[in-house]
């Protein structure tokens, strides 16, 4: 049959009017590998999203599975008939549940059958991991697995769907990958290449989501590729080469050149290698981190990079004692801070800041006010006389607010109200207002709208001149290359490159970071 | 067994210590008092008794753990359980009405209560912990308008006899009517997908809806369950006294928590489970009818029954490395 | 000998409480409308929710209307900071009395009372106080029942109802005033009338504590002790917890309950043999002696030492004079109305 | 006012309303009862009574809010009560020990109710539900023990007139106890550092963490405040009643919730807050007492507070558009 498995047109959806997809038409044609490409808040779970009817879209979105029209969101009913599995991005799974429980939620909690038999269910979870060449005891809490081992479950949840779903012969279905491969091995990845393409050979299709542009070429047939929520372009694979590839990822911002431009005359010249070292990273592992070192100049800006599950971010966790780390050692100047045994509360009073990436989740609390949250890191400032002098704290939020432009400037109203953007402007000034020694920051534009993203970055500079060390975890290797001295280079856990000085180029960092996977 | 998988911290030993720690007890405390009493505590008839009479409670208890595996708190089952009795009294004895509409209306109300909790926590979203407060003391008020605040005995004979005085294997059948919601809930629990529904509604709601689980109804389905179960334990509070009491709802809402939760570290540590529930219900009371055999005064007993959930919960806290647990 | 002595004692004992009861005038003919014109009094239950109080003070407020006293009720819940309040809007509003019943013990309330007293409002208490107490200095007057007299006649009929052999678990509620006299006359009794007759167990069970304690704690007492033929529940709302008790061990016909209070649905159990003898008083011949008592009392009157009001024994033989199914004041005659109306100048 | 920020969902006019909706509520009630019972219920008096009587209960509601602004629930809070009132009779009164060192005991023994539940809860990591519904049964046992379940009066008379007898504008002494606790906490959750920190270990534990707050010790210390202030209710209450008495504490607790969620809908929708409870207490007292003096039959007043609270927090809820709140 020549009908393609999924057909989407003018797929739209926002969140309080940031469009996170934007008229998105995507075909997967049937028996074929399609992969689905793009930056960081490109629109691509948020499609996953749709599609799995967690989300229901904006009106005026058309579908058409294997031939057949139908409505947004889709019922589960609905999708399990037509053989739709999915590996969500968060994986989807409930931690203090077993694995079976997990593996098999789709039978287990779907109508149909009056009752479970516990043990088909095992033996077919049981199959299902040992199909995979998985050691796991499907009686094991999903808390009690490594992130690997989370991410397999996961997947070998979606193809026990996709197998158990034939018409006839046929397999008959289309598996959707959310980024399955970051904390997969090598070999892993392969087990999962090859049963891709066997259920594809049985009649299957796949949307394969990666940032993984060796892992695209290898494996898929045709390729699309999502920028700013549009569709930046779709190909066959084979055609498309590599450059080509990264080009339609990245895109030709507006602000590239002249950010560049600008970020230049902003930026502080490159910070001499004779400055002295303020901190000292010594020997710091973490259970997905393989040992560092890393000596921290006065004022220097460092970036730390990788493709998403390369860890680069679990630096700053361990380091700021959100993470317990393994080993490692922080030496800032004479004070030696134990790195398995620090908790957050000694790393503020050591002078460190953190800005995790979760932005609502960890870094800000939605239920209260702005002023409540930016004020929050050090408010003995404003305790005189007895009491926190509520005027004067008022007057500061607003001319954070107003200085990193916040909008609505309104410092009474809930963070979570805040746009995503904005509410990020909020956490970023909570802690540049402190001025720390070591500020740790992940991802401390995302979802920040271009014109906003300079002041920050200016900011962000500003107190680096005043001999703030930055370390800058980011994916967006245009503001690492207009904000960072030198940028490292992470893949599977470990270091593997250190870009700075003139070399310290967004294309060369992107190649890096390919290369890195590769290696 | 080849149940529903029982998720466990570290070692199967020391999972299996944790999942039957609460029965050993329970053991230990019969052992105890048997050696002490053999001729008094250690009857066929004791058991027997103390079965039947802690029939209620044990309904109760088990009515709680429904909505409680969704993630919320009905405070309303002690009141829910006066309102049930009263309506049986008020109508089959004050108005001569047939037993049978009597126990009919009776779960109707279990019925409309549930609904009116989860109308206001579903659709509403205000916590459950609020909600059930309010309708415990709106439903307190009804039943002392209903009942003029006063007991009635008297009810017809033949609905008692079959709650107390008829026997299977010499205990009454209100110890089975526990018995045989015991049976489904944990049929629910472990053997049908709804139960699992359940489950995930309770440990992870997103999870849950990104499966596809419509969590408001599963979640409005229990609250309504919880309250009719509610009202079966006041129906069969009723049969066991053989008259209605107005007042004592309340007094058997705690205890049937503290069971609620001591029942949650065994069988299946971690899920409120109906086994779990049960046995704790009659651990709780077997070390109570045994201290008052032995002539103990009773503020014992009230002790003892704080001890015994502290302890038993924080074993299993130890057992399972202290991790932050999701009840409650 | 001693055994048989006592049973003969007993029996008198008895006989005394059998016959109907007669009106005995508390005290000289006065002119009641006289003394009560324009009063008022407020009568704080010790909860609204208990339907023996209720009953008193809806027979007070129409006895009250013959006289032109004003009687109205204290709304509350059971808590010592409602009755606290009730005393404050008495001495607010200018009402008389403050009649505070069974139950309600003057000394949780002494700052209020103290502060009554100083407003000029009489607190006075009715059916609290045991003769043989001494009455809280606070209060203006208080007219005591027999509640010693009470515990006697339960052992009497214990001893007589068992030859002389009653082995007896008591179920009791000691932070109830009324108990300790009581349970000193059902010791004294039994101690002086019955050589083998024993109290195996005092249970004590917080009133808060009824429902969830009595039944499985009776019920033990009697698995753990075969020989107990007697229980007795000093206050008979207990006994809805002590009938399925002794029903469920089996122990039915083996183990007989006597108790007091005279409410409706324990005389039903009378009826239906579950309860083998309940003391009764007329909930509206204690109204009468009530209003009677303290309007001597406002008057300046010589007040009576004792409410007055017969205790009445209900069993097998007469219980169903009180009504199928029993009522509060049937059964205990009622020629204490004409008698009341006589003394107070309504009728001669 | 320029306090802290009220965090709004909507306009500012609904929040407004929002904000003082209680405060309304509570002048319609005292207006209704005023009009129909103007001699009786619309004077000073009154009020001056009902403050004081009601001062306990708000000691106790203003206990509870200190621990839910963290998340935790102290269920052992009525029990303590009780504890310290009895504490107070049976060292002062039986064994004739100074008033001084009966109040200073009963405040270690608060110390030491709220320790034990930080341990388990913070430590053991039970749930606050699970631990203080323990804590609260073996308080309930130790106070039947130590009193021999019997209330004791012939409390210390200056104590007693301190507590009551005393008056500042015609309001016994007591009353102040509760404003300044109010006070104390209004103080504290608004303008200090230490209520900024309570309030995110409240909204968000994690977020707390990482903005380098000592979770743990704050969640200690909410919990053993909670049963100190709590034991200053049970001393203010032996104190307005002249007497300890021993079987009151759980009536105090329900209540006592239901006015901290009320008292959550306003002043600071959303957050508990102590004038909010303040004010929630005595609304909720202001129509009791009317209803009493009008002689209003007692199962309205049951009926009472249910509504109140289920309609309150209804129009809050609806007032800010449904959102799940983050209360209870
Ligand atoms: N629930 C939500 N509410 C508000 N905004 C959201 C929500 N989910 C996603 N977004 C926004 O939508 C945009 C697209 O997010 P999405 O997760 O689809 O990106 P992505 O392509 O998957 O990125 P990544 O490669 O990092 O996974 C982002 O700006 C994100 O902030
Ligand atoms: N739940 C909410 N309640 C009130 N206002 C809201 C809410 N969500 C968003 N807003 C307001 O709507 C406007 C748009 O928000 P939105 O999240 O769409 O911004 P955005 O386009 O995503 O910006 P950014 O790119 O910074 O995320 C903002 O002013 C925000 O304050
Ligand atoms: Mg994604
Ligand atoms: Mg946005």
């Amino acid at each position: 049959m020549t009908e393609p498995a999924l057909a989407l047109r003018g797929l739209a959806k926002s969140f309080g009017g940031a469009r996170a997809l934007d008229g998105v038409d995507l075909t997967v044609g049937a028996r074929e590998i399609h992969g689905l490409l793009g930056h960081n808040g490109s629109g691509k779970s948020t499609l996953v999203k749709v599609l799995s009817g967690y989300h229901a879209p904006d009106p005026g979105a058309e579908l058409r599975l294997f031939g057949e029209s139908l409505r947004l969101p889709m019922t589960l009913v609905e999708q399990r008939a037509r053989g739709l599995a999915f590996v969500h991005q968060n994986l989807g799974l409930v931690p203090q549940l077993s694995v079976l429980e997990n593996m098999r939620v789709a039978d287990i909690t779907g109508g149909g059958r009056p009752f479970i038999d516990w043990r088909a269910q095992r033996r077919a979870a049981a199959a299902s991991l040992r199909q995979f060449g998985l050691p796991i005891d499907p009686d094991q809490p999903v808390s009690s697995l490594t992130p690997v081992e989370r991410a397999l479950v996961a997947i070998v949840r979606a193809f026990a769907a996709i197998a158990s779903n034939r018409r006839g012969r046929e397999l008959h279905g289309l598996l959707v990958l959310d980024e399955p491969t970051p904390f997969l091995a090598r070999d892993d990845v392969d087990r999962l290449f090859r049963l891709m393409r066997q259920v594809v050979s049985e009649g299957a299709s796949v949307l394969f989501i990666s940032h993984d542009l060796d892992e695209v070429l290898e494996i898929t047939d045709r390729a699309t590729v999502l920028r700013d929520g549009r569709v930046a372009g779709s190909f066959e694979t084979r055609q498309a080469g590599r450059e080509r590839i990264l080009e339609l990822i990245a895109g030709h911002a507006p602000v590239v050149g002249s950010g560049r431009d600008r970020g230049g005359g902003v930026r502080a010249p490159p910070v001499a290698r004779s400055a002295e070292v303020a901190f000292e990273v010594r020997d710091l592992a973490g259970p997905l981190l393989q040992p560092l070192d890393l000596a921290l100049r006065r004022g220097e800006i460092v970036g730390l990079t990788g493709l998403l599950g390369s860890g680069y971010e679990r630096v700053l966790h361990h380091l700021f004692g959100a993470a317990p780390a393994t080993r490692g050692v922080l030496q800032a100047g004479a004070e030696r801070i134990d790195l398995p045994s620090l908790v957050p509360a000694d790393a503020v009073r050591a002078g460190l800041a953190f800005l995790p990436g979760d932005r609502q989740g960890a870094s800000g609390a939605g239920g209260l006010a702005v002023l409540d949250n930016v004020l929050l890191p050090d408010l003995r400032r404003f305790f005189g006389g007895g009491r926190l002098q509520w005027p004067r704290m008022r007057a500061h939020a607003r001319r954070l607010a107003e200085r990193h432009r916040v909008r609505p400037p309104d410092v009474d109203m809930k963070l979570a109200s805040l746009s995503g953007g904005n509410a990020q402007k909020v956490l970023l000034a909570k802690w540049l207002d402190v001025g720390p020694r070591l500020l740790l920051l992940e991802e401390p534009t995302q979802g920040v709208d271009v014109g906003a993203r300079e002041d920050l970055w200016n900011a962000i500079r500003e107190v680096a001149a005043g001999g703030t060390v930055v370390l800058c975890a980011s994916s967006d290797l245009e503001q690492l290359e207009a904000l960072c001295d030198r940028v490292l280079v992470f893949a599977r856990g470990r270091c593997r490159a250190e870009v700075g000085g003139g070399s310290l180029s967004k294309a060369e960092l992107l190649r890096q970071c390919y290369a890195a996977v590769a290696a | 067994m080849s149940g529903a998988p029982v998720v466990r911290g570290s070692s199967p030993v020391a999972a299996l210590v944790e999942r039957f720690a609460l029965v050993g007890a329970w053991l230990a405390v019969i052992a105890g008092f048997g050696i002490a009493l053999p001729g008094s505590f250690l009857t066929w008839q004791n058991f027997a008794v103390m079965f039947a009479s802690q029939a209620p409670a044990a309904l109760l208890a088990l009515a709680l753990i429904v909505p409680l595996t969704c993630g919320d708190y009905d405070l309303s089952g002690g009141a829910t359980v006066t309102l049930a009795a009263v309506i049986l009294g008020v109508l089959n004895v004050n108005h001569q009405e047939p037993i049978g509409l009597a126990l009919a209306l009776a779960l109707a109300a279990g019925v409309l209560v549930g609904t009116v909790n989860a109308f206001f926590i579903v659709y509403v979203r205000i916590p459950s912990l609020v909600v059930t407060l309010g309708t415990a003391s709106l439903v307190t008020g009804f039943v002392q308008w209903f009942s003029d605040s006063s007991t009635i005995s008297g009810l017809d004979a033949t609905f008692v006899d079959w709650i107390i005085t008829k026997q299977l294997f010499g205990i009454s059948y209100a110890f089975y009517v526990a018995v045989l919601v015991a049976l489904l809930l944990w049929y629910v629990f472990e053997y049908t997908p709804l139960g699992r529904r359940m489950l995930f509604v309770g440990k992870g709601r997103e999870v849950a809806r990104l499966n596809g689980i419509r969590v408001d109804h599963v979640r409005a389905g229990a609250l309504v369950a919880s309250s009719v179960l509610a009202t079966l334990a006041g129906i069969v509070y009723a049969g066991v006294l053989g008259s209605a009491d107005p007042f004592s709802g309340l007094n058997f809402l705690l205890p049937a928590f503290a069971a609620a939760f001591l029942g949650a570290t065994s069988i299946k540590p971690g899920r409120f489970n109906a086994w779990g529930t049960f046995i704790a219900v009659y651990f709780l009371a077997s070390g109570i009818t045994g201290l008052s055999m032995f002539g103990i005064p009773l503020w014992v007993t009230s002790a003892f029954n704080g001890a015994a959930l502290i302890v038993a919960v924080t074993l299993s806290q130890f057992a399972r490395g202290r991790v932050e647990s999701d009840l409650g | 000998d001693a055994a048989a002595d006592g049973i003969a004692h007993a029996a008198r004992q008895i006989e005394k409480h059998r016959a109907k009861p007669v009106f005995v005038a508390p005290g000289a003919p006065f002119d009641a409308q006289k003394c009560a014109a324009g009063r008022k009094m407020l009568s704080v239950p010790n909860s609204s929710a208990n339907p023996f109080l209720k009953g008193i003070i809806k027979r007070e407020v129409e006895v009250g209307k013959q006289l032109g006293l004003t009687v109205q009720e204290w709304q509350n819940q059971g808590q010592p900071s409602q009755w606290a309040q009730g005393v404050e809007f008495a001495v607010r509003n200018k009402f008389d009395i403050v009649n505070l019943i069974s139950g309600v013990d003057p000394k949780t309330l002494e700052p209020q009372i103290r502060a009554a007293r100083a407003a000029g409002v009489k607190t006075m208490t009715s059916h609290f106080y045991d003769p043989s107490q001494p009455q809280n200095p606070l209060v203006a007057a208080s007219l005591p029942v027999g509640f010693n007299a009470i515990g006697k006649l339960l052992a009497d009929w214990a001893i007589l109802r068992s030859n002389g052999n009653a082995q007896i678990v008591v179920i009791k509620s000691s932070e109830v005033p009324p108990t300790e006299p009581l349970m000193r006359g059902l010791r004294d009794e039994l101690a002086a009338h019955c050589p083998k007759c024993r109290i195996v167990n005092e249970v004590n069970v917080g009133v808060t504590e009824w429902a969830t304690k009595i039944q499985s704690s009776l019920q033990s007492a009697l698995l753990a002790n075969p020989g107990v033929n007697w229980v007795i529940p000093i206050y008979d709302s207990m006994s809805q917890f002590v009938v399925p008790a002794i029903q469920i061990t089996g122990r039915k016909g083996k183990v007989k309950v006597a108790t007091f209070n005279g409410t409706p649905f324990v005389l039903d159990y009378v009826r239906n043999g579950d309860v083998d003898m309940n003391i009764g008083e007329s909930l509206d011949w204690i109204a009468h002696a009530t209003i009677d008592g303290y309007l001597r009392a406002l008057c300046g009157l010589p007040v009576p030492k004792d409410i007055g009001v017969p205790f009445y024994l209900f069993d097998a033989g007469n219980v169903k004079d009180a009504g199928v199914p029993a009522k509060f004041d049937q059964g205990y005659g009622s020629d204490y109305v004409a008698g009341f109306r006589r003394l107070w100048g309504l009728a001669k």
